[in-house]
């Protein structure tokens, strides 16, 4: 680095500074550490902290980085396994991303993560950043991203400061992805006023790698070079350490320091571009990319999962603000930076590749065998600590946990006690059912997902409004992957343990509805703070209830996220865990869609219905109730049912399926409808008397474990005899009639609705509240 | 009818990568004299009839709060035609 | 024959089109923005994407990129080339067609399948359609808004250099819904929707009769192709 | 180190479809007085040392040929920093 003439050069804190002046008062706490995690460094060092030590713990000790509150029960994931769970898996939770085979030498790579509170004080930068950190997640295994979806949470939809979050979190999203070349394949969008102050913002990336190509992040073999790639380093993120510098660094200090980061998603795609061709030609030992905590994460996390020493000159460092001190540099969250640990022969090809594509690159420094992670700054030590401390070893917390006073008359205000409609008060069926296709949570997201590109890449076989998104891997074979996610507040929120195993199933539901094999598992855990007792308490039972149901299903969680501290003021959101599953499919030319093509096929209920109303978009839509217990869990029904499905898809029988899920068979069947516009003629009587419900339970019940599929009417007999064969509830309940503009959803003796009634109450909510869908 | 001039640039402290791409494309022309470009925007607007006091209120107002995201931005300066001062 | 696909920084559908020539039998050839290269190909196609991020002008910093020289010049002596999207963007930026691309009239970044009808099939990229035909290709973009003054407006008209218009919505606020245009010896076109992504059954935008099944838009490879056998 | 502003707008007679869409928030927060809003660029080059005839020859090629599309934009301003006229 050049250092031009202006900039002054900082005598920041040294070691032997800290040893010298024990005496020194710290900012500690205002950096977010608590008196006891000060102790703590102080005895693991055996003196008071460097200032640049002091950014490092405390950033990496962060409930954030540090996983600190969530660790015990996070365990759980790891030790609730079967042998089949670990048969696909390449690598497990811990690494940046979990690596699953999918077979013929293929593997992918997936993680969902949150990036909430950024995204509520600057939506567009916040939500476009999550998906840039997201992405470097996979890149940083190895893999190539080959797609994205977005779990996304606002506020309710008539509320004032709502518009202005959803424009710029979907702008945010859908620019940084369009721009990297990733299609956007599905994701949610949910309205609800717990959301209000606090959005969440999740985004999932997928990657694909061949075996031989994973990664991982060490710095193994000393005297290998470390290398900061990527973008220039600035003061994003770091408000905090302006405190630091202000210890330090007594007058003529830097001046603010911005809390909000700033993505370029074209630095970004070029940095994956200029990875895959650093992987392609073997130029990397261990790789890591530069997220929260910057270059104290990624120095530390090298460090202790190679041979444990790295010796670094952190001037070296490429700055956009020559201001920065050590401290800040040391904790900037810059985006689009990855740092590589390179064998020394091969140092000039790697400078040749990041030099073709434009790439800033400067070596730090090198990895020992010393133990110590080593930073110095213009030849004077400022960091000198064993990087397990840092990095994983970090403070453990087993907070405390109580029953909610509130939940047990919760539960008890159950929505079976509420208003239904007589089966012969057909006008007033047809109303609710229209009012629930219309609410903000079940309408067309249109509005969203026009705004994102499912075509780039080419390999798209599946996509919104499809119940999951489903790439192609390899053009050869047809080999692929498919990916659903969900999450319901209002479940968790009545009983976190069934609410978290609910999210499960039902994306588990979603990526079987397409034909594929479900097979792994990630989540982005939402809660509220951690010191709460009662949010400990919902967080340690969705845990329990998500990894015992993965156990269940032998699907095993390979990686994901926590964020905690959605809250405002004192009101914690719903939990919120959001679950997404991946599922394999050997050739995606077999997959289903979730709506009919043609006329004249039968169309079939799967799985039983029950009365099972609580915490239903019912309730919530036609009374504004949420109480009682959410429906009930019934994971060996789940997994049958997905069994059936595969294999009929593989023997081409079923021509479409749907899940069926928030507003229940009444909105299964209009978005089937609506899918290709072909229409239906349906029979409810069979059910409900099989079934024992009323017209209106048949209609809005969310039971799980059912799906509606079509079958050719040549068929039928084979595919009865599938179900029966195993054990799945199954129930004609209709044909499939013709398309154009006469079609129609008729529900004999019920009511009926034209295709364009459906399309018309569907696509009108969110125009209404955020201007017209782009492009019609 | 009157134009005022209102100029907003991206805050100094953030990145800015439409400055930042346009500095390369320079650099790449070989004119690497210029060592940092930012780009910000430039915003005409016409108004009927005199500039009034509830005019200037009304620029200062929506420089600020449309016309920029002062997360991001700042108002670097607001120009009145000539003799409208 | 050999189509070359340009990749600039930033470019996204490059691979896309490298598989549509593959497609339609030609052999795709990778070319490189800093080079100073064709490789010797017969066509050339710019592809789509956020070249440099479309920061500064969308295709503006592309269209001054070492390789355009060379495009440019093969241009000029007859070569085809194809700007799709992005590529469109280069072409005018590097005034190979006239006319600009600015900002969406709805100010959001648009995807949808799109209709167009084929306006010339004479250029040597639309020789394969019938005249007139109307056909969906995807379209995505954010900067798709076709602006020129009315003096080029009006010569663009009256030559028939308008190759593709915009049908039932204009998703961008483009002038006389023009899609995209030719120049006058008809080698050069560019236009905003995705030929590429409408060339493999099940990856395609919706078909008439099943998902995702849209061919429309192997027409444009395959004129190119029947056009160098034929020469 | 010295600061140059570039300030490229729209062409008068081609469409400003950011700057219609800026005039539409304006309306719809009642400020009607504004009839018309364009939108343009602002530019800040940023040179190391002084500013010679070299650089402002360059200035105004780059600001011609890279800042702006003649095609559709016009160059309305160049400042250099007072005292550099
Ligand atoms: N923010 C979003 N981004 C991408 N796709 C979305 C988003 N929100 C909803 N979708 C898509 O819209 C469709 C309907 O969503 P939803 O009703 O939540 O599906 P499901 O009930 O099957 O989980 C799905 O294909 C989903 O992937
Ligand atoms: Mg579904």
């Amino acid at each position: 680095m050049t250092e031009s003439a202006e900039t002054p050069v900082h005598h920041p804190d040294t070691v032997a500074n800290a040893i010298a002046t024990p005496e020194r008062v710290q900012p500690y706490d205002a950096l977010g550490l608590k008196p006891n995690e000060y102790e703590e460094i102080k005895k693991l060092l055996g003196r008071r902290p460097t200032s640049g030590e002091l950014a490092m713990y405390s950033v990496m000790w962060s409930e954030h980085c540090s996983y600190k509150s969530s660790k015990i029960y996070l365990r759980q994931f790891g030790k609730k396994v079967t042998p089949k769970m670990n048969e696909k898996l390449m690598v497990g939770m811990g690494e940046n991303a979990g690596v699953v085979d999918i077979g013929e030498g293929w593997a992918v790579t997936f993680k969902v993560e949150s990036h909430n509170h950024p995204s509520y004080i600057e939506p567009f930068q916040g939500a476009a950043t999550g998906v840039g950190g997201i992405v470097r997640d996979i890149i940083s295994m190895g893999a190539r991203p080959v797609a994205v979806m977005d779990q996304l949470r606002f506020g309710k939809i008539d509320e004032a400061d709502t518009a202005r979050v959803v424009h710029g979190v979907v702008s945010g999203i859908s620019s940084y992805s369009n721009c990297l070349g990733l299609p956007n394949i599905g994701g949610e969008t949910i309205f609800d006023p717990v959301y209000q102050a606090n959005p969440l913002v999740n985004a999932l990336a997928v990657g694909v790698l061949k075996h031989e190509d994973l990664h991982l992040a060490n710095a193994s073999g000393a005297g290998n070079k470390v290398v900061l790639f990527g973008a220039r380093t600035g003061g994003d993120g770091i408000g905090g350490a302006s405190i630091l510098a202000s210890d330090t660094f007594a007058e003529g200090g830097p001046t603010k320091r911005p809390s909000v980061q700033v993505g370029d998603p074209f630095a970004e795609k070029v940095l994956i571009e200029c990875c895959m061709e650093l992987y392609q030609q073997d130029l990397v030992e261990g790789i890591q990319d530069l997220g929260a905590a910057g270059i104290s994460c990624a120095t530390s996390e090298l460090a202790s999962n190679g041979d444990g020493g790295m010796f670094i000159e952190l001037d070296g460092v490429l700055l956009r603000d020559p201001s920065l001190t050590p401290e800040e540099i040391l904790m900037s969250e810059s985006q689009e930076r990855m740092m590589a640990v390179v064998e020394p022969s091969k140092l000039d090809a790697f400078l040749e590749v990041t030099k073709k594509w434009d790439v800033e690159t400067s070596v730090l420094g090198e990895v020992t065998d010393t133990g110590r992670l080593i930073i110095n700054w213009h030849g004077e030590e400022i960091v000198n600590v064993d990087p397990r401390t840092v990095a994983i070893d970090g403070p453990v917390y087993e907070r405390p946990v109580s029953y909610p006073a509130w939940i047990d008359a919760l539960q008890a205000d159950s929505a079976s006690t509420l208003a239904r409609p007589a089966d012969s008060d057909t006008a007033a069926l047809r109303e609710q059912f229209l009012k629930l296709l219309g609410s903000p949570n079940l309408a067309d997201k249109s509005w969203v997902t026009n705004q994102y590109d499912y075509y780039v890449l080419g390999n798209t076989a599946l996509s919104f409004p499809d119940d999951a998104g489903m790439i192609r891997v390899d053009e050869e074979s047809g080999l692929g992957f498919s990916i659903a996610t969900d999450a319901n507040g209002r479940y968790c929120q009545l009983d976190p343990y069934a609410g978290a195993q609910l999210a499960l199933a039902e994306a588990y539901r979603n990526v079987a509805a397409t034909g594929a094999v479900p097979t792994a598992v990630t989540d982005c855990l939402n809660f509220g703070s951690p010191e709460n007792p009662e949010v400990m308490w919902q967080f340690s039972q969705a845990v329990e209830g998500l990894s015992d149901a993965c156990q269940t299903l032998e699907i095993p969680v390979t990686g994901g996220n926590v964020s905690f501290y959605n809250q405002t003021g004192d009101v914690p959101i719903f939990p919120t865990p959001v679950v997404g599953v991946l599922g394999i499919i050997d050739d995606v030319a077999r997959r289903i869609p979730s709506g009919w093509q043609d006329a004249g096929e039968h169309l079939y209920l799967l799985g039983v219905t029950r009365e099972e109303l609580d915490g239903s978009t019912w309730a919530d839509v036609v009374h504004g109730h949420l109480g009682g217990r959410p429906p009930a869990v019934d994971l060996a029904a789940e997994r049958d049912l997905a069994e059936l499905i595969h294999a009929g898809a593989q023997e081409s029988l079923i021509s479409a399926a749907h899940d069926l899920s928030e507003g229940g068979l009444g909105q299964a069947l209009a978005e089937g409808v609506m899918r290709f516009g072909v229409g239906a003629r349906v029979w409810l009587a069979e059910l409900m008397q099989r079934d024992g419900v009323d017209a209106a339970t048949a209609l809005f019940s969310e039971s799980t474990a059912r799906m509606l599929v079509a079958v050719s009417h040549e068929d039928e007999v084979k595919f009865k005899g599938l179900c029966e064969g195993r054990g799945v509830p199954v129930l004609r309940i209709g044909v499939t009639t013709g398309a154009g503009e006469s079609a129609e959803l008729e529900l004999q003796d019920l009511f009926t609705a034209s295709v364009d009634d459906l399309r018309r109450t569907n696509r009108a909510t969110l125009p209404e509240y955020f201007g017209p869908v782009v492009g019609g | 009818m009157p134009t005022i001039v209102v100029e907003v640039m991206p805050k100094a402290e953030l990145l800015d990568p439409q400055g930042k791409a346009t500095k390369g494309a320079l650099s790449r022309l070989g004119k690497s004299e210029f060592t940092d470009v930012r780009l910000g925007k430039r915003f005409e607007l016409t108004v009927e009839g005199p500039i009034t006091d509830q005019v200037r209120a009304d620029v200062a107002e929506i420089a600020e709060h449309v016309l920029s995201n002062s997360v991001i931005e700042d108002v670097v300066a607001i120009h009145y035609p000539e003799g409208e001062k | 024959m050999r189509i070359g696909v340009v990749t600039f920084p930033g470019s996204l559908d490059d691979k896309d089109a490298q598989r549509a020539v593959s497609i339609v039998g030609a052999e795709p050839v990778a070319l490189w923005h800093a080079d100073h290269d064709l490789k010797g190909v017969d066509a050339i196609i710019l592809p789509g994407g956020f070249s440099y991020g479309d920061y500064l002008r969308a295709g503006a910093i592309a269209a001054i990129s070492p390789i355009m020289r060379e495009v440019i010049e093969a241009a000029n002596a007859g070569m085809p080339v194809l700007g799709i999207c992005n590529g469109f963007q280069v072409l005018v930026e590097s005034h190979l067609l006239p006319g600009g691309l600015i900002r969406n009239d709805c100010q959001q970044f648009v995807r949808r399948d799109q209709r167009i009808r084929v306006e010339n099939n004479t250029t040597a990229w639309t020789s394969d359609f019938a005249a007139g035909q109307e056909i969906t290709i995807p379209l995505k973009n954010a900067d798709g808004g076709y602006i020129a003054n009315a003096e080029t407006l009006k010569r663009l008209e009256g030559e028939g250099l308008v190759a593709f218009r915009y049908l039932d919505v204009n998703p961008n606020g483009s002038l006389n819904d023009i899609a995209g245009i030719t120049n006058e010896r008809g080698n050069v076109v560019g236009l905003m929707p995705h030929p590429e992504h409408a060339v493999e059954l099940g990856f395609g935008p919706q078909g008439a009769e099943r998902m995702r099944s849209g061919l429309d838009g192997l027409p444009f490879f395959t004129s190119v192709v029947s056009q160098f056998v034929n020469a």
